[in-house]
Parts: C-alpha cells; sequence; structure tokens
C-alpha cells in the first residue's frame, strides 16, 4: 500500500510539474489554456490524496467549472479585440531572457525544494489551545469551525476580496468602450435546453446540500457559492442572462448581502459581548447559519458577475422561440 | 503520508517554473497563469504543512488560509483578465509595452 | 482491498498520462478539448476510487461537483469563433 | 463473493478506460476520436460505479454512485454534441 500509495504521489506530483511546463512555455494561446485547465483537475486529485477535501472541493468547484470558462472566454475575447480572425494569436515574441531567467528559477527551486523537504521533515503539533477548542465546538468539521468562529475575519475577507476585484472590474468598465463580444452561439435550444432545465435543479440542490452538509463534513457557503455562481456562468454563456451597462439594485442587494449582514452582526455583537463577531451564548449555530446563508448568496451574486466581466445582468426573455 | 517528500519537492519546482513562465513570456496571460501557478506551488507546500501534524488530526489553520488563498488568486485572474482587456483596447496589444526593443534589463515586468 | 482500489486509481492516472500525449499533439483546439472531456471523467473515476480507498466519503461529493460542472468548460469553447473565422 | 464482484467490475471499467485512450490516441480525425472517448469512457465510469456501489453496499452511498453517474452521462451527451457539431461547422475539413 505505502509503496502503491508513493508512486501514485510521484505520478501526480511528475503530472503537475509536466503541465505547468507545457502551461508556461508553449506557444499558442488555446493550448496552454486547456493546460492549466487540466492542471486543475490533477491539482484536485492532489488535494484529495492530501486528505484535504474541503480544497478539492473549492478547486473542484473553481477549476471544473469557473477558470476554464473565464479563460475560454479570454480566449475569445482576444481574437474578438484584435480583430484578428485567423488564428488565436500568439505573442510577438514568444520568449526572452531565457537562459538567465533558466539560471534562476534552476537555482530558486533546488533552494526551495531542499528547505522545503527538511521544513515538512518535521514533525510539529497542532498548538493544544487550538485543538482544545476545535475539539470542544459544538459544530464538528474543523475547517467550518475555523472558517465560523476562530477566525470569522478570514471568511470577511474572503468574499471582500471578491468584491472588490468585481468593483475594480466594474470600474475598468466604466473607462472604456470594451469591443463587445459577439452574442452568444449556444443559443440554440436544441441540445443546451435540456441540459439548463435539468442541471438548474440538481445545480441548487447540490448547492443546498454542500451548504448544509458544511457543517459537519467539507463544504460550506463558498463551495456552494461557487457551485451556484458557475450556474450563473452558465447561463450567462448560453444567452439566457444577457449584459447590462448598469448594475441593477437587485444585484446590488444580492452582491452586498454577506458583507452586509456580516457588518451588523459585528455591531450587534457588541451589545452581549465586548468582542465584535462574537457568537450569542446558545445560539452559535443558528447565527452561523445565518451569516453563512447570506455569504453563500453574495459569493454566487459577485462570481457570476465578476466572470460574466459585465456590471450587470438580467434574465432574457425565452417566451417564444422561433424554428 | 509518504506524499510529503513528493509533494514537498513538488511544490518547490512548480514555484520556479511559474516564476519562470512570469519572467519569459512576453503574453499577459500567460503570465497570468504562470502567477497562478505559483500560487498553487504555495497551497501545495501549505497543505503538505497540515498534513505533518499527525497526532491530533490535520492542521485547520494551514488549510483554511489555503481557502482563502484560492478565492484570492481567482479574483486576482478575473481582474488581470479585464485588466487585460482593457490595455488591449488601448494599444492594441496584450504586452506591456517596453522603452527599448532589446536588451533592456529592467523594463516590463511584473 | 483498499490496495486493489489504490492500483486501480493508479492505472486510470497513468491512462491520463498517456492522454496528455493528445492535449500535446493537438493538433486543433477541438482534439485539445477532447482530451479535456477525457481528463474529465477519469478525475471522476480517480476521486470516487481514492473515496473508497482512504475511506473519505467527502470525496464522493467531490467527483458529484465535478460532474456537474463538466459541460460548462464545452458550453465556454464552442463559443469561440473558428479559426478561419467564419462566424 | 461480493468482493469479486466488486474487482470484476472495477476492472472492467479500468480496461473501458484503457479503450478510451487508445481511441483518442490513435483514431485519424475529430469525429471518430469523440466516439470512442465519450462513449467508453463513460461506460467505464458506469463499471467503476457498479463496483464501488456493491463494494459499499449502502443505499446512501449506491445512490450518490449513481447521481454520480447519471450527470456523468448527462454531460458527455452535450458535450459530444456540442463539440462535434462545432468540428462540423468548421469550413476547413
Amino acid at each position: 500500500m505505502s509503496l502503491l500509495s508513493l508512486i501514485f504521489d510521484a505520478l501526480l506530483g511528475l503530472g503537475l510539474l509536466w503541465l505547468a511546463w507545457r502551461a508556461v512555455s508553449s506557444p499558442g494561446l488555446f493550448a496552454s489554456v486547456v493546460l492549466f485547465m487540466v492542471f486543475g483537475f490533477v491539482m484536485a486529485i492532489t488535494w484529495a490524496r492530501l486528505g484535504a477535501p474541503d480544497l478539492a472541493l473549492a478547486e473542484a468547484a473553481i477549476s471544473a467549472g469557473l477558470t476554464g470558462a473565464l479563460l475560454l472566454s479570454a480566449c475569445k475575447a482576444a481574437l474578438t479585440d484584435t480583430g484578428n480572425d485567423n488564428e488565436l494569436p500568439d505573442e510577438p515574441s514568444t520568449v526572452r531572457r531565457r537562459w538567465p531567467a533558466a539560471l534562476i528559477c534552476t537555482g530558486l527551486g533546488a533552494v526551495l525544494s531542499i528547505v522545503m523537504i527538511q521544513v515538512a521533515a518535521n514533525r510539529a503539533a497542532v498548538p493544544p489551545a487550538l485543538a482544545e477548542a476545535v475539539t470542544t465546538h459544538p459544530l464538528d468539521n474543523p475547517i467550518t469551525v475555523m472558517l465560523l468562529d476562530l477566525r470569522g475575519y478570514d471568511t470577511l475577507l474572503e468574499v471582500t476580496v471578491l468584491l472588490t476585484a468585481f468593483l475594480g472590474v466594474r470600474i475598468l468598465l466604466e473607462q472604456t468602450e470594451l469591443p463587445r463580444l459577439h452574442a452568444p452561439r449556444a443559443t440554440t435550444p436544441l441540445m443546451v435546453d435540456p441540459l439548463l432545465a435539468m442541471a438548474t435543479p440538481v445545480l441548487l440542490m447540490t448547492a443546498l446540500y454542500l451548504f448544509w452538509t458544511g457543517m459537519e463534513a467539507p463544504g460550506g457557503a463558498f463551495q456552494a457559492g461557487a457551485l451556484l455562481g458557475a450556474l450563473g456562468v452558465m447561463y450567462t454563456l448560453t444567452g439566457r442572462f444577457e449584459p447590462l451597462d448598469r448594475t441593477p439594485v437587485l444585484l446590488r442587494l444580492g452582491l452586498i448581502l454577506g458583507p452586509g449582514m456580516f457588518a451588523i452582526f459585528a455591531c450587534l455583537a457588541l451589545t452581549w459581548s465586548e468582542w465584535p463577531l462574537a457568537y450569542p451564548a446558545g445560539a452559535t449555530g443558528a447565527a452561523a447559519v445565518a451569516i453563512e446563508f447570506t455569504l453563500m448568496i453574495s459569493i454566487a451574486v459577485t462570481l457570476t458577475l465578476l466572470f460574466s466581466a459585465t456590471p450587470g445582468l438580467h434574465a432574457r426573455h425565452m417566451g417564444v422561440r422561433h424554428p | 503520508m509518504s506524499g510529503i517528500l513528493a509533494f514537498s519537492l513538488t511544490a518547490g519546482l512548480l514555484f520556479a517554473l511559474g516564476l519562470y513562465g512570469m519572467l519569459t513570456r512576453t503574453g499577459l496571460i500567460h503570465r497570468l497563469l504562470g502567477a497562478n501557478i505559483m500560487a498553487a506551488a504555495v497551497f501545495l507546500f501549505l497543505v503538505v504543512l497540515s498534513t505533518r501534524a499527525t497526532e491530533a488530526g490535520a492542521d485547520p489553520v494551514p488549510e483554511v488560509m489555503v481557502l482563502t488563498g484560492i478565492v484570492i488568486s481567482i479574483s486576482l485572474t478575473a481582474f488581470g483578465l479585464v485588466l487585460i482587456r482593457y490595455l488591449r483596447a488601448m494599444t492594441g496589444q496584450a504586452t506591456l509595452p517596453r522603452s527599448g526593443r532589446e536588451g533592456d534589463g529592467h523594463s516590463g515586468d511584473d | 482491498m483498499n490496495s486493489f482500489l489504490m492500483s486501480a486509481g493508479l492505472f486510470l492516472l497513468i491512462n491520463l498520462a498517456v492522454g496528455l500525449l493528445r492535449l500535446y499533439r493537438g493538433p486543433g483546439p477541438a482534439d485539445r478539448i477532447q482530451a479535456l472531456l477525457l481528463f474529465g471523467t477519469t478525475t471522476v473515476a480517480v476521486l470516487l476510487l481514492l473515496a473508497y480507498a482512504e475511506a473519505l466519503p467527502a470525496l464522493v461529493h467531490v467527483a458529484l461537483v465535478f460532474v456537474m460542472l463538466a459541460a460548462i468548460a464545452s458550453i465556454a469553447f464552442v463559443q469561440l469563433p473558428h479559426r478561419t473565422g467564419k462566424d | 463473493m461480493s468482493t469479486w464482484l466488486a474487482i470484476a467490475l472495477i476492472l472492467i471499467g479500468c480496461s473501458f478506460f484503457l479503450a478510451g485512450t487508445v481511441g483518442l490516441l490513435r483514431f485519424p480525425d475529430t469525429h471518430s476520436r469523440l466516439h470512442a472517448l465519450t462513449k467508453a469512457d463513460n461506460l467505464g465510469l458506469g463499471f467503476i460505479c457498479a463496483g464501488l456501489a456493491v463494494h459499499d453496499g449502502s443505499l446512501t452511498g449506491t445512490i450518490h454512485l449513481l447521481f454520480v453517474w447519471a450527470l456523468a452521462m448527462m454531460a458527455a451527451t452535450v458535450s459530444a454534441f456540442l463539440i462535434a457539431r462545432w468540428a462540423d461547422e468548421e469550413p476547413e475539413h
């Protein structure tokens, strides 16, 4: 078993290295993008091997769904923006300063590897205070405990980072007229309609399920929100959501819901405790669920808008179809 | 866990590969991929660090940090891609402007 | 049984490594995307095998998320214009 | 008994994956590769799910695995259709 695991891990590592190498060194944009997407898949297997299913879940939702769509849309934008109809554009001069960079990176890689192996070879225990806090907490999953309780700020910052990135994108979009991308092609109802009809309820239910099991098993607000965001991206890609050049009020509310709840809760917490973000005694579970739920909605809305790179979206009426 | 050696070696080399991509490529999307690979290397190393504490289960702190890190790197990528489109709309190409065509050691780097 | 599951996973991983050859060779975008499809399915299978080999039932959820989002890449891909730019 | 059944099913699944990979590498054009890939792989995934379900034996586990397989087939159907049509529209061939 252990020899088997060793071979498995070594193969995973080699695969990661080869994929990374090809992704940064292959000349074409499209080839690199696909290689990077596969890199994400292998990364998910690696998290699974390292016994970190939380990360595997996040990586799966992000690299299988969102990053791929994002990077492929970037390929499309590269074609549209340059008006280059013939080929996915390669760079003008693909590689420069190859030898000095290779020398520096080889040296750095060697030093880093040696240091990392030595650091990782030392066993370290979980600090006792942390271990005790984790084991005596009413919520079971230690990662969730960390996310919700010991470092509530962490989740707040996560959603804030997403929101900030979206605000940045929105500011950029106001600065300039980017060329409009071609309208989505896959609007034909033939195969995509049944897919969406099935995928929508399944994704919604799975997101809720992941959210709920996140209390005692890996999962939780971010993973569930990422799934919902992927659903939104799917709707945008197939033309069911259409871009707007303003942000509708409902979407603004969705964007701010999670951070807003967090902030209100932090202030309210000062009435029953001297610390912001402290849960009321006896209602920890309920408060945590309420906050996580609003965070999930905000994460979903922010991811959809961020990945569609538009200030706003609205549902298109699909009522009358022309055969 | 047997993977510690293999994965810490991988993490070190991955970081170097990502950096190599960022230093040598001129295309900005390729550079963004390089930055993402560097981030993945850091995440990998943090998780390896968290699994080595096996007496009382894995140490949750690095894993939570990596979860946040994944969110940050995805936000960075999304923002970066829009920034690249913006640059392309301004200058007509997706590379950083350079002062001289050859032999300038410092310009055009992130 | 566990080492059997693990070796099945290893076999699929080797399979995946061989499939990388198609990704390397191309030639067209459609071929690369096909390789991506293969990797998606194989990754799901490896995750399922690992879930039982390592007794981590949460990995089944990971596999579930993977297959649910598998179609997005294809939908995003067919938005790309063809190389000759007929679109 | 059920252990052997599970092993047999998983082995069959692996062989289908092998077939899919060989097809992806050896077949000459996009459409035949697509044909080899989407059918063989999802059958292989189905056998592996079946084998793991036999190994697991619990109802929830079986439902999860069945769900994974059903979704994989749905996604593969749509993907194969979209990619095949995309390749068809490509004017060069």
